[in-house]
Formats: structure tokens, sequence, C-alpha cells
């Protein structure tokens, strides 16, 4: 469904992805994993647009994605939950939400799809005239998740959803990706440091360093790999 | 009062207009101790480290480092008589080098007398933490785990006798997070008494002597990891089902 | 502490001596290469030229102090002309109504400009966004301007001071108009001196800690830097600089309007300069004045398009050249 | 009693005035980090534009200020594809932006002088009644200074509040990235912001015009004013803006009143250092836009 | 080039004054007016020096109104292009001051234009020796104040006005111009026992006077004296003195000269009092013929810039013909025994302090008023073409 296929990314002058490439298959969850600056992040950014590869292509269903506004990928099912969550942090957590579905098309339709999100999540309900920037981390998780759904995306990324998140709330919201996977069909892209938790609830992951793919394997063998064992699940 | 610690913190609260950031929070830190100090999003522990540090002054109560007053006091003259800290959210010098980055603790943490020799400490530093390699860089091109880190080697290089870590494991990867665990014991062997906020709990829990759970600006639980883990309180709060330590 | 394990720093140190050694590197190379060829160029010049000349040195050095809080502190000031204003008024003044020796001035001008820095700096300190800082010295400019205005009795207001009298010789050294290749080389011995004090200060701890501020105050305070001590630290310091090149203008010109020493285009001129040249550098400030005074006055020819085109080519200089001058001919150097 | 009731109107008219420059300004800083010096040559476009198309062209007030708002938005929108867009990603913006800006406001003003002469224009008044209420009297012009500001303020809140568009301006100020993967085109939404901003410099210009008069260098004054006020209020604060416009306005009549004409800027920049220092980020800081 | 002297590539005659800023506009009729007066003298087969029939070749430099660009240019001018003689400032006061200073170095003669600074003047007569080369090529700022304060005696002497407390208020501009005019008008109206209950400086440029006027209102002053050299804060203040129902006598200095000023203040000026008026064709018979060059030549309506700028380059020209050489001293001296009739009147110049004489049989500065849409002088008696209609708002 999505491809990348050998792409380069650069920051400046300064190169951060080599020639990567892989695939993301309809309703699979993928792990996307590395240590620290490996470019997991900066991968998820050229999806979504914010970079642009200098070279390769990505393809979604055959359709190349590298070349059209950053703003209109959003149209065409895929959602990007950022690292460190951005949120708007001067709008309520409902204005929040509803830009998610800014798109023209799904703009009229989003008082109900913002219900659906307060079901997921009905803590936000509570919470939907309060500032986002006043409240706490988990809870703008909740709204960076929530944001990103309004749209009812095919494909979701999530970047590090689990950072500096309380464990309580860490298992909710890896309970919630793993429902959104099975029970709607979502294909998800999850990046993320806490390998263990990752490798437990996906189907397949990749291994990146230096802007390279090392390692890809289906979670449960890369699991036991000892490679993996040493530099990433540390045991 | 108790001589043994080296940091008290004396019934410290904190408001931010409606909202009770801190009440009545109390405890000390004993020397070469490494104090885990968790709690759920918004209890209030960075904050808590700001009070300490200096950024914030209490609204009562008051720190007491080596059984002295030390509440009046400006961060910079804190970190001058010893207390360093690191930020959660990584404030690098990014338009200098990681050499210069680190020069500012060494050269103004504890006054180095030229500017050369705090250099040269800044370098066996950033080795020690192991960015050796990455002298040369400028900070702003730093990824998130080498920021921490980044965050670590500047507050060490002040020499402190107290160090206040918040979260510098989160967003490392397992291996990287026991690298660091490794980095933050031998600095607990050179002397340094240590309070740690992490969310990595196999971490915390590991390296903590005793720990501290905050909820809603006050101590919730206070004890030995173990109990901690078992705490039902703590579980409900903090750290739901999975099993930890 | 002790971390004598995983210390291997043998390869490094090389790195620390780089930025030591006292040998005749290649920055010492361009700043001498410089200083020799403003020394050597008057010599073939006309007064014309010359006056030129003296005008861009008195902007290198304004530039100069106020790169200094900005482009190295980080500190936005929009407001350096008042101090600039405050130097040749005081200077003048002095000389005019209590006999003050110029030259005895000149240091004075640099004292209370240095005062009046240290007052609008206590105030500044508390801002943090750089837009606040640069209305609110830019406020205070203002303020100074409609002063020297106002106190008519004291300044004339706008009628002007006139006849304002010249540094006294020294010995055969005349400085009044007929001798202006002496005010020249008095100008650039001030430039020079002030490009010594400020790569000192910069290179060693001051400048560390002014650009650790620059980068992030709480993380500076954190690491044991006194925020207010270094910020008051250099804004008196460039206001000092400013201070005596303002009555170095004084004395020069011998005639001053408030608005012409201290209106807003003094300030955007000192600011179109530096970036020109290249924030953060040292000598930037220097290429960059000469560059625009005698780019503007060559550019006479054009008659009422010289404006025009004076707007247009900044546009272009900071579409295709926004790091300035310095950084695009020497990107490694750190002059 | 009178003299005071008089002096509060001209106080919140031009005030009034100063709150319409403001927010254009606050608006572009909020989204784009941005403080515009050519924003008074916008506004003195504005003013030449209702010139040659009110007294110019003959064409009446209304007709007239609608095509002088769409020229100088035209203007805007080529200055922003043109200069503000090359340049805003790249380091050094926040210093760059303001030679860019600088630089604009010299070359319109110039053009300006060379085009349009450095002969001050007049446009007669829109309305040519007198009102009077409490004792005050004034010209019906004036009191429509004020009415326009006030409806313009609030639609242009309504606009941001309430439209999509709005929305999006909102959000791309907070946090680009995070607009752009949301589907919104930041760079569209730049454009727009910066011709809006222009608009409302523009809406300033045309009301002031028949009062004052329209020449090269009639933007100075007002971005200087403008510029204090988005400080005084708070920058990014809309309610900032309005509060420190009036406010500013009335601080200048008062001052007029109780000392004389020559202290007015002492005193009213004055009372900007005086807050600044109590208030580092202005009276109502936080951004609320 | 042949031969040493200087006159081989003609009598070179530079001029500093401002062609860009905000005072551009003067900058440029003056240096209209000046080439037309070069032609004039060119036609003739130009002046003769030694024995020669040499041509004259004017140089303008732009100063935009500044003074140090203002030194620049004189600089350039007598550097790079040799000048034999100096118009500067052809416009300001505050570039003038800058630029005289020059004359003792150079050695040679400096004129300046329209700068009016009775400053100017001051600093001659303080050390005559070292301006011996420069010579003021305009009256004294306080020759306005006496006109102002003079036709106002009159109009009470006469029984046209009746001021009831002797009370007067000021609003000028702040600049060199505003200031030193409205100085001595203020101290002969204190002498004769007025009070000034108010004295408002606004910056160039200024246009919302409600607040001042509202303030005026409360203090009633029987006479409002105003003083601008922008003009948009002229036509301002008219206007909303008007509509503000203001009931002091107006009288107001330089704006009203510039043409467009009684075309935008439209009604609100009528019956303004105002000075000088230097420049009306349609008062002033030999004025007529420079206003039609000027039309013709450069399709612009003539103004007192033109005229000053004429009359300037005359005086030079005129100065370096007497003396038929270009011997700076030689030019000097024929510059203080000038007499000679031009556009402004007769100039001469004062011996103590360089300064062209105002006055009757010099230059006079007549009180004009504004009668329906026209200026008709009103003062002095001698030279009036209309009696002063009593100003309609005036109670
Ligand atoms: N804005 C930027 N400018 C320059 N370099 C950058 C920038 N952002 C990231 N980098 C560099 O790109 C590389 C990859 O960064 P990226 O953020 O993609 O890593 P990551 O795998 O997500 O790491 P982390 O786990 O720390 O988030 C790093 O070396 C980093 O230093
Ligand atoms: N400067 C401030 N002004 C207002 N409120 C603040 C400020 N700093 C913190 N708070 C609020 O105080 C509460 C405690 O914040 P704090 O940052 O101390 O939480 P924390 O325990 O560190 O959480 P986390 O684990 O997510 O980092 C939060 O609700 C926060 O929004
Ligand atoms: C407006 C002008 C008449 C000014 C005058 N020439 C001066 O500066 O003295
Ligand atoms: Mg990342
Ligand atoms: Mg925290």
């Amino acid at each position: 469904m999505l491809e990348i296929r050998g792409i380069d990314v650069y920051y400046g002058e300064v190169q951060v992805i080599h020639d990567l490439s892989f695939t993301v298959k309809e309703g699979e969850m993928i792990a996307l994993l590395g240590s620290n600056g490996a470019g997991k992040s900066t991968t998820l950014k050229t999806i979504s647009g914010l970079l642009r590869p200098k070279k390769g292509e990505i393809y979604l269903d055959g359709q190349r994605l590298d070349q059209i506004s950053p703003s209109s990928i959003i149209s065409h099912g895929i959602a990007h939950v950022p690292e460190g969550r951005r949120l708007f942090p001067q709008m309520t957590v409902e204005e929040n939400l509803m830009l998610g579905a800014f798109e023209k098309k799904i703009w009229n339709g989003r008082k109900k799809r913002v219900e659906h999100i307060y079901e997921l999540f009905p803590r936000l309900l509570e919470r939907k005239g309060q500032l986002a920037g006043t409240l706490s981390g988990g809870e703008q998780q909740m709204v960076a998740i929530g944001r990103a759904l309004m749209s009812k995306p095919r494909i979701l990324m999530l970047d590090e959803p689990s950072l500096g998140l309380a464990p309580n709330i860490v298992e909710f919201i890896f309970g919630l990706i793993q429902k959104l996977n099975k029970e709607e069909g979502m294909t998800i892209l999850l990046v993320e440091q806490n390998a263990n938790a990752a490798l437990e609830i996906s189907d397949y992951s990749y291994v990146l360093e230096t802007g390279k793919i090392v390692l890809d394997g289906k979670a449960k063998e890369l699991k036991d790999n000892v490679y993996v064992k040493q530099a990433y699940l540390g045991i | 009062m108790n001589n043994e610690s080296v940091l008290q913190v004396n019934t410290v609260s904190k408001r931010f207009g409606g909202l009770q950031a801190l009440k009545d929070v109390k405890f000390d830190l004993a020397p070469n101790e490494i104090l885990g100090l968790i709690g759920p999003n918004g209890a209030g522990k960075t904050t808590l480290f700001n009070v300490i540090a200096g950024v914030f002054k209490p609204d009562s109560g008051s720190i007491l480092y080596q059984n002295k007053d030390v509440t009046k006091f400006r961060p910079d003259k804190r970190c001058k008589i010893g207390i360093a800290r690191t930020f959660q959210i990584t404030k690098p010098f990014n338009n200098m080098n990681l050499v210069d980055n680190v020069s500012v603790g060494a050269y103004f943490g504890k006054q180095h007398t030229s500017i050369s020799s705090a250099r040269k400490r800044a370098e066996e530093i950033l080795d020690f933490v192991g960015m050796g390699d990455l002298l040369d860089v400028e900070a702003k091109n730093l990824s998130i785990g080498n920021r921490k880190k980044l965050e670590l080697a500047r507050a060490l290089a002040t020499e402190p006798e107290v160090l206040l870590l918040d979260e510098v494991i989160g967003g490392l990867t397992p291996t990287e997070g026991n690298e660091v665990v490794e980095i933050i014991k031998k600095i607990k062997q050179s002397g340094v008494s240590i309070i740690m906020i992490e969310h990595v709990m196999k971490a915390v829990m590991g390296v903590s002597d005793r720990m501290i759970v905050l909820n809603y600006g006050q101590i919730l639980a206070e004890g030995t990891p173990k109990e901690i883990a078992e705490n039902p309180q703590v579980i409900e709060a903090y750290l739901g089902g999975v099993k930890h330590a | 502490m002790n971390l004598e394990k995983n210390t291997s720093i043998s390869t490094k140190r090389e790195y620390v001596n780089k930025q030591n050694s006292v040998g005749l590197n290649k920055d010492r190379l361009i700043y001498l290469v410089c200083m020799l060829v403003l020394a050597v160029i008057p010599l073939f010049m006309g007064n014309y030229t010359l006056h030129i000349l003296i005008l861009s040195l008195i902007f290198a050095i304004l530039a100069l102090s106020w790169n200094l809080v900005v482009g190295y502190s980080g500190i936005f000031s929009f407001g350096h002309h008042a101090f600039f204003g405050i130097g040749a008024y005081v200077s003048a003044i002095l000389s005019m109504k209590a006999g003050v020796s110029p030259w005895l001035g000149l240091i004075i001008a640099g004292v209370i400009a240095a005062i009046a820095g240290a007052f609008i700096g206590l105030p500044v300190l508390r801002l943090k966004a750089a837009p606040y800082i640069a209305i609110l010295t830019l406020g205070f400019a203002e303020i100074v301007n409609l002063l020297i205005s106002n106190l008519v009795d004291l300044t004339r207001g706008e009628l002007g001071l006139s006849g304002i009298p010249q540094f006294t010789s020294i010995g055969p050294l005349a400085f009044n108009l007929a001798n202006r290749i002496n005010v020249y080389y008095l100008a650039l011995i001030i430039l020079a001196l002030t490009i010594f004090v400020t790569t000192r200060l910069i290179k060693g701890p001051r400048g560390l800690a002014l650009k650790s501020i620059r980068e992030s105050q709480e993380a500076a305070e954190s690491l044991g830097v006194n925020l207010t001590r270094n910020k008051l630290y250099v804004f008196t310091f460039s206001s000092f600089i400013a201070g005596v090149t303002g009555a170095l203008f004084a004395h020069y010109v011998q005639v001053l309007t408030p608005s012409s020493v201290i209106g807003i285009d003094i300030m955007m001129e000192i600011l179109v300069i530096t970036v020109i040249g290249g924030l953060g550098t040292i000598l930037g400030p220097v290429v960059g004045s000469f560059i625009v005074i005698l780019g503007l006055e060559y550019l006479r020819f054009l008659g009422d398009y010289r404006l025009i085109i004076y707007g247009v080519v900044l546009v272009l200089v900071i579409m295709f050249m926004p790091d300035g001058i310095m950084k695009r001919i020497f990107p490694k150097a750190k002059i | 009693m009178e003299i005071v009731m008089q002096q509060i109107v001209n106080g919140i008219i031009v005030g009034s005035m100063y709150a319409l420059m403001a927010s254009g300004l606050s608006l572009i800083w909020g989204t784009m980090k941005m403080l515009n010096l050519a924003h008074g040559e916008f506004y003195m476009l504005g003013g030449y534009f209702m010139f040659f198309l009110n007294v110019g062209a003959g064409l009446n007030p209304i007709v007239a200020g609608i095509l002088s708002i769409i020229g100088v938005f035209i203007v805007a929108i080529i200055v922003e594809t043109i200069v503000i867009r090359f340049l805003i990603d790249k380091p050094g913006w926040e210093v760059n932006q303001l030679i860019a800006t600088f630089g604009i406001s010299i070359l319109l003003q110039n053009l300006a002088l060379k085009f349009w002469g450095e002969r001050f224009q007049n446009i007669p008044y829109y309305v040519k009644t007198e009102v009077s209420f409490l004792n005050v009297n004034l010209s019906a012009q004036r009191l429509l200074i004020l009415v326009v500001a006030i409806l313009v303020i609030v639609l242009f809140w309504a606009f941001l509040k309430y439209s999509r568009f709005g929305n999006a301006l909102r959000a791309t100020s907070q946090d680009r990235d995070a607009a752009t993967i949301n589907g919104i085109n930041t760079r569209v939404i730049y454009m727009l912001t910066f011709g809006i901003s222009t608009l409302l410099a523009t809406v300033a210009a045309i009301m002031l015009a028949p009062i004052y008069s329209v020449n090269p260098w009639m933007g100075a004054a007002p971005l200087l004013k403008a510029l204090a006020v988005v400080v005084l209020g708070g920058l990014g604060s809309l309610v900032g803006a309005i509060v420190g416009g009036i406010l500013l306005g009335l601080l200048e009549a008062f001052g007029i009143l109780i000392f004389s004409s020559e202290w007015q800027n002492v005193i009213a920049f004055s009372v900007l250092i005086l807050v600044l220092w109590i208030r580092p980020s202005g009276l109502f800081g936080a951004k609320e836009w | 080039s042949k031969g040493a002297g200087g006159s081989a590539d003609g009598i070179k005659i530079g001029v500093t004054g401002p062609l860009t800023g905000p005072t551009a506009n003067s900058g440029i009729a003056l240096k209209q007016g000046m080439e037309i007066a070069v032609e004039e003298w060119n036609e003739k087969g130009g002046i003769e020096i030694d024995g020669e029939k040499t041509k004259v070749k004017m140089f303008y430099e732009d100063n935009q109104g500044k003074p140090a660009q203002g030194v620049s240019a004189a600089e350039k001018l007598f550097n790079n292009e040799n000048v034999d003689f100096l118009i500067g400032d052809a416009f300001s006061s505050s570039v003038t001051m800058a630029v005289m200073d020059l004359a003792s170095q150079y050695e040679k003669p400096i004129l300046s234009g329209e700068a009016v600074s009775g400053a100017i003047s001051e600093k001659v007569e303080k050390d005559p020796d070292k301006y011996k080369y420069y010579w003021k090529g305009n009256f004294s700022s306080d020759a306005y104040g006496k006109t102002v304060y003079e036709t106002i005696k009159s109009l009470i002497d006469s029984g046209e006005f009746k001021p009831k407390d002797k009370t007067i208020a000021f609003v000028i501009e702040d600049t060199d111009y505003g200031r030193s005019n409205v100085a001595s008008a203020e101290e002969l109206f204190k002498k004769d026992g007025w009070k000034v209950v108010a004295f408002e400086t606004v910056e160039v440029g200024y246009t919302d006077f409600y607040p001042q006027l509202t303030k005026m209102k409360s203090v009633k002053p029987d006479v409002l004296v105003s003083c601008f050299t922008a003009v948009s804060s002229g036509v301002a203040l008219a206007k909303q003195f008007n509509e503000t129902k203001m009931t002091a006598l107006h009288y107001g200095i330089y704006y009203p000269l510039r043409p467009e000023f009684a075309e935008e203040a439209q009604g609100a000026a009528d019956g303004l009092l105002w000075t000088p008026l230097f420049f009306d064709p349609e008062l002033r018979e030999n004025q007529k013929d420079l206003a039609a060059k000027v039309k013709e030549k450069y399709n612009v309506d003539a103004t007192g810039d033109h005229a000053s700028g004429y009359d300037v380059m005359k005086l030079a020209l005129s100065s370096i013909e007497n003396a038929k050489s270009l011997d700076a001293n030689k030019i000097v001296e024929e510059l203080s025994k000038i007499k000679i009739d031009a556009l402004l009147g007769t100039y001469a110049f004062e011996q103590k302090n360089h300064t062209v004489r105002a006055g009757e049989g010099f230059i006079s500065v007549p009180t004009a008023q504004i009668q329906n849409g026209k200026n008709a002088i009103v003062w002095p008696e001698s030279i009036a073409t209309s009696k002063y209609q009593p100003q309609s708002w005036v109670k």
C-alpha cells in the first residue's frame, strides 16, 4: 500500500537518510526501530511531506506522494502524530480536534466525527473547552492521536507516542493503538524507542541505523534476534 | 535537623494561578544517594526541580543545601555552590559546538581558572558520556537522545554535589538507556547525590536507593523501589497493570 | 569528582591549542591585512574621499559596538543611536559650554553613554522576546531624542549646535578640516582598539557567557552564568563605545542636530551595515560600513533613483546573501 | 468637564486607528514571527489608492475603499510571494526580516515620491454633517472612523475565531508543522495573513486620509505608534492591540492637555517602558488569538 | 585642458540641496530656478572673466536635507568638481551651518540660499574672519516675527481687531525653522504685554490637532500663530481649526506659501493671514516672466522656491560678473558691495553678519491674506493690494 523507494533526505547539507526503501501493507502494524538520530522521525516527516527527499520516490497505492503539496498528504489518508505531540497550545481541545478535519471534504462532517473521538477518549470530552497547552502530558498525547483520527486516515503514523508518559498512560495508548489496528483495520506505522513494547504489538518491523535499514523481519522473530536484543532491547 | 542530608526540601508549596502545582512537599536527600522521583504527568516533578534549582521561588517553604537556606539564591548562584540540573525539554546552546556547550558549565559552574582548562575538562566529560567523537558538532544538529546526553554532560561539568536529572533516559532506546544508567552509577560513585525524574520504570527502579511518588503536587508514597512497585495507591495512580522492575 | 576512565583525549587536544595559539594564524593575518589597507588608503585620497572614509570608520565602530549586543549576546537593542547621540551631545556641550577638552570629552561621553546604557539595560534585562527589547530600546532612544530637542536652553533643540570645537592639536598633529587625514587615523586607532578589545572579550570567558545567554538564558543560568551581570556588562560596554563614537563624530562634523545623530535612520544604518557585513562577526560591520557608506555616496549619480535602488539592493542582498559578506568570503574564519 | 469628555473622544478616535494598525502588525507577528517595518508604507499605499480612486477617478467612497483594499492586498501578496516567502524558512530570519522589510519600506516610499510626488494630497470628507452628544461636538467623519474601526475589529475577531480559514490561521501561528500535517497549506496562510494585515492598515488609511493627508512619508509615524501599541498590549494579542491602541490614544490626548505637545511622545514612551518593566510581556502578554 | 586658469572649462558653480527626502520638492524647484538663471546668463554669452567671455556650468549635489550628507556633497564639489563658487546649502539652515565651516578651508565663496536661521548670522557675527568667504543669501528669521507682530499691532491700532485679554497661542513644528521664527515673534508680543497661553510644538508632518485645539478652546487665546514647513500640517490645522470652531485670529507662517495649501484647505483657509508672500506672479509683474519659463521648460507651476533659486543664482553670478575674475577674494569683495534688484526684492548684505537685509527697500516680508481663494497683500500698507477682511470666525 505504502511504498518507500530509495529515498535520500538532507537537512541542509547533511544527509540523514540514505537510500531507504521499505513497504507497508494494508492493515499491518509496522514498528520502525532504531537508536537515537537514526532517522526515524525524519522518515515519518518525509512521508508526511514536511521534508522532501532529494532522491527516490514514495508511492501510495501506486500514486506518487513525494511531489504533491505537503498539506494535501492528509487528504490521501495518511495522518501523522508527530514527535512531541505538537498541539496548538492556545486553542481548546475541541478546536484542536476540529482542525484534524480541516480538509474541505470532511470539514462539514467534523461535528459528528468528533463525537467518535470522544467515545475513544472520554477524558477529552470532559476537557473539550480547556486550552490544549494546559493539559497534562498524557492528555496531550490523546489529543494528538484524536486529532490525527479526525481525518479518518487509512494509515496512522505515530512518532514515539509513549515518550515521557506515565506507565499507566503508556499502557492505555498502546492498547488503543492495538484496538485501532485490530478492530478498525487501520494501517499503523509506529516509531518507538520502547522496543519491547513495540515489538510486542506489531506485525512486522524495520530497524534503522544512520538512515539505512539494517534489519527487518516479523516482529516476533526480531525479538529473538541477538543483535536486536543487544542493540535495542538492552538485554 | 538531619545533619546527614545534603539537601532538604522543607514543606514547599507552589501555585500557578488557580493550580496548586506543589503542596507541602517535604523530603531530604542523603549524601551519595540516588532518589527516584516519579509520578503522573503534571504531578509537579519538574516544578519541584525548578524550585530546587532556583528558577521558581516557592510560595512557602524553603530549600536547605548543606544546612544552609538557599531559598533566595538565584539559579546561577545555586549552580556555583553545587546544585546542577538538566532540563526535561532540552535547552542546548544550538549554535555552539559541544565543547563550548559543556565549557560553559565547566567554566562558570565551579570557576575554572582559564578557558582552556575548562575546554579540556569539557572534552573529558563529553568523552565520558560517550560523545567524544562529536566535539566540533553544533548542538542544533543533535538528535533527541544526544541532546539528553548533552544536558547531562553540561550539568556534570559544573562539578555538582547535587545533580537533578529530569527524564534523561526517556527517549533513548533501552540499550542506550542502560548506558546512561551506567554513567549515572559512576557519577554516584564519585560522591554525587542525585535526584532523578523518570518514567522509564526499569531504569529508575534499578538505580534508585529510594523513591518518592508525587501526585497532584503532594507526596503520595515514599520507600524503596520494591515497596513503591507494590504500593496499590501508586499502581492505581501511576504504574498501571504491567509488571515493573 | 574523578572521571579518570573513558578519557582518551589525546587527539582532541589539538583543538584546544588551536584556539589559544599565539602565532600568526590565518585570522590574525586577515586582521593585519585589513588594518594595513586601511592605514595606507588615505594617503592617496583627496579631502572628499577622506571625509567619506572617516564617516565609514565612524559607522564601522558604531556598528561593531551594536553587533556586540545583538550578534554576540542576542539582546535585540534597537536604540543604539541613543548612545551615539548622547555621546555626541555630551561632549559637544561640555566643550562648548564648559571648555572641556574634546579629548577628555571623548571619555566623558563614553562614560555618560555607558551610564545611560546601564540605566536602560535594567528594564531590558527583564524582557525575553526580541520585539519587546527592540521597541523598548527604540522608545528609549525616542525619549532621548525628544529630550534633546525639547531642552532648548541646553541643546538649542532642533536649531542644533554648531561651531563645536575640533580636537585640539597634539604637538604638530592638528585635527581641523584641513588636516583631516589625522582625524582619519584617530578614527582608525579607535577602530583598531575596539576590534582588539572586542575580540579579546569574545574569545574569553565573557564571550562564552554571552553566547550561551544568546542561545538559551535558562540553560546558561542553570550552568552558573550570571545573567544580570553579563547582560548589563555588555550593554554598558557597547554603550560606552557608541558614546565615544558619538563624540568623535561631533568634534569632526562640528554640527549636531537631534535628527542628525539620534534619528531612527541612524539605527537603520547601523542595522543595515551590520547585517550586510555579517552579524556576529568582527570584521563584518567594518566591511559593511565601507560598502554601505561608500556605496550610498557613489550612487549619487543615480539622482532620485538612488533610494529606490538602495531599497531594491537591500532586499536582494538579504535574499541572496542572508548571512552577510564576511561569512560568504571567509566561511570558516572566526573574524 | 466638557474638555475632559472632548479629550476622551479625541483619544479614543485616534486610538481606534492605532488599534487597527497594531492588530495588523500583531497578526503577522503571531503567525510569521515577523515585525513588518514596511507596514506604514502599506498604509501609505492605501491612502494613495483611495486618493486616486475617490478623488482622481471620482468613484464613491465605498467603491473606492473596497478597490483600494483589494489593490493594497494584491501588492502585499506580491511582496510576500517574491520576498518574504523566500526568506522566511531560512536561518537569520529574525534579523533579516527587518532589513528586508526596511528595504521594502524605502523602496515603496521612494517609488511613491518618484511617481506621485512630494505634494501631499487631500481627500474630502466622506460625510459632511456634524453630530453632538454629551456636550461633545464632532464631525460625522470622525465618528465614522470609530464606527468603522469597531466594525472591522469585530469582524476580524469573528473571522479568526469562527471561520475555517481563521482557525487555520490561528493553528499556523501556533505550530506551523503541525498545521501542515493537518492539511493546512501554510504557504497560503502566510500569504493571506500578510495580505490581511495590510488590509487592516488600508482601512486605517482610508478612514484617516480625509482628516490628515496623503504623502509618501505618511506611514512612518503610524508605524512607530503601532509598534509601541503591540508591545504595550502584548505581542500576538488582539485584545492587547485594541486596548493598547486606545490607551495610547488617550495617553497622548491627556498628555497634551496636562503638559504640552512636545512631551507627547516622551510621555507615551515612558509609560511604555514603565509597563514593560512591570509586565515584561505587555498588558495582555500571552497570545490570545 | 588648455591654459592654467580655472576658466578654461567654464565658471563652475556648485550647489548642494535636497533632491530626495521630505524636502525634495523645494530642492528640485530651487534647482530648476537656478537652471533658468544659468541659461539666461549663458544665452548672453556668459560672464567676462579676465577679459574673456566664459560660460557658466552648474553642479547640483543632493544632500537629502541632512547636515553630514551636506558636507559630503560640498566636499565632493570642491574636490572632485573643483567648483569656483558654492551655493550651499540652497535650502536648509542646519545643512548650511555645517557647510559654512568649509569656507575658510577652501577659501572659495559660499553663498547659502533659503536658509533663514538667525543662528547662522550669529555665527558669522562672532567670527567674521573665519567666515570671510561665507555669505547668507537670505534674511534672518527674526524678520518673520517682526512682520507677524507689526501686522497684528496695526490691525489693533486701526480697530479692525480687538483682543480681549491679549493672549496668544503658538502651534509650531519642531524644526529650527519653526522654533526660530516663533522665538522672535514671541519675544515681541511678550514685550508688548501679551501672555502666551499655549505653546505646542509638534513633530514634522504631524496632522492630528484635535487634542491641541481642544486644549486651546479652554484657554481661549486671542491670536493663534502657527508655523510649519510641512504643508500637510498646515492643511490639517486649518481644517480642524474650523471644525472645532476656534475663535482666535489665525496667522500662519510659511506653509500657506505652498500653492497646494489653499487648494487643499479649501474654504477652511479663507481669511487666513500669513507670511511670507514672496512669489505671486498675479500680484507682482516682475515674476511673470519666470513663471512662464518654468511652465514652459518643466511643465510645473512656479513656486517661491523657483524664484529663490533664480535669485540666489543671480546673486552669485552678478558678484562674479562684477569681479570679472574667479578670484575668491575679489568675488566676496563684490558680494559685500552688491545691491541688485531681483524677483523677490532688492538684495544687499548686512556687513556685520553677511546676511541679506530685510524690510522696506530690500527684501520685504509682507503679510498676505487669503481672500476668496486668492492671495492679497494686506501689510505693509505701502505695498498692500487689498484691505484686511476680518476673519469670519473671530469673535
Ligand atoms: N532540524 C534538523 N536540522 C539538522 N539536523 C537534524 C534536524 N533534525 C534532525 N536532524 C539530524 O538528523 C538525524 C536524524 O534525526 P531524527 O530526528 O530523524 O532521528 P530519530 O531516529 O527520530 O531519533 P530520536 O530517537 O532521537 O528521535 C540526527 O542525526 C539529527 O541530528
Ligand atoms: N510556568 C508555569 N506556569 C503555569 N503552570 C505551570 C508552569 N509550569 C508548570 N505548570 C503546571 O504545573 C503542573 C505541574 O507541571 P510539571 O511540569 O511540574 O509536571 P511534571 O510532573 O514534571 O510532569 P511530566 O511528567 O509530564 O513532565 C502542570 O499542570 C503544569 O501545567
Ligand atoms: C522651509 C524652509 C524655508 C526652511 C528654511 N529654508 C531653513 O531651513 O532655514
Ligand atoms: Mg525521533
Ligand atoms: Mg516534567
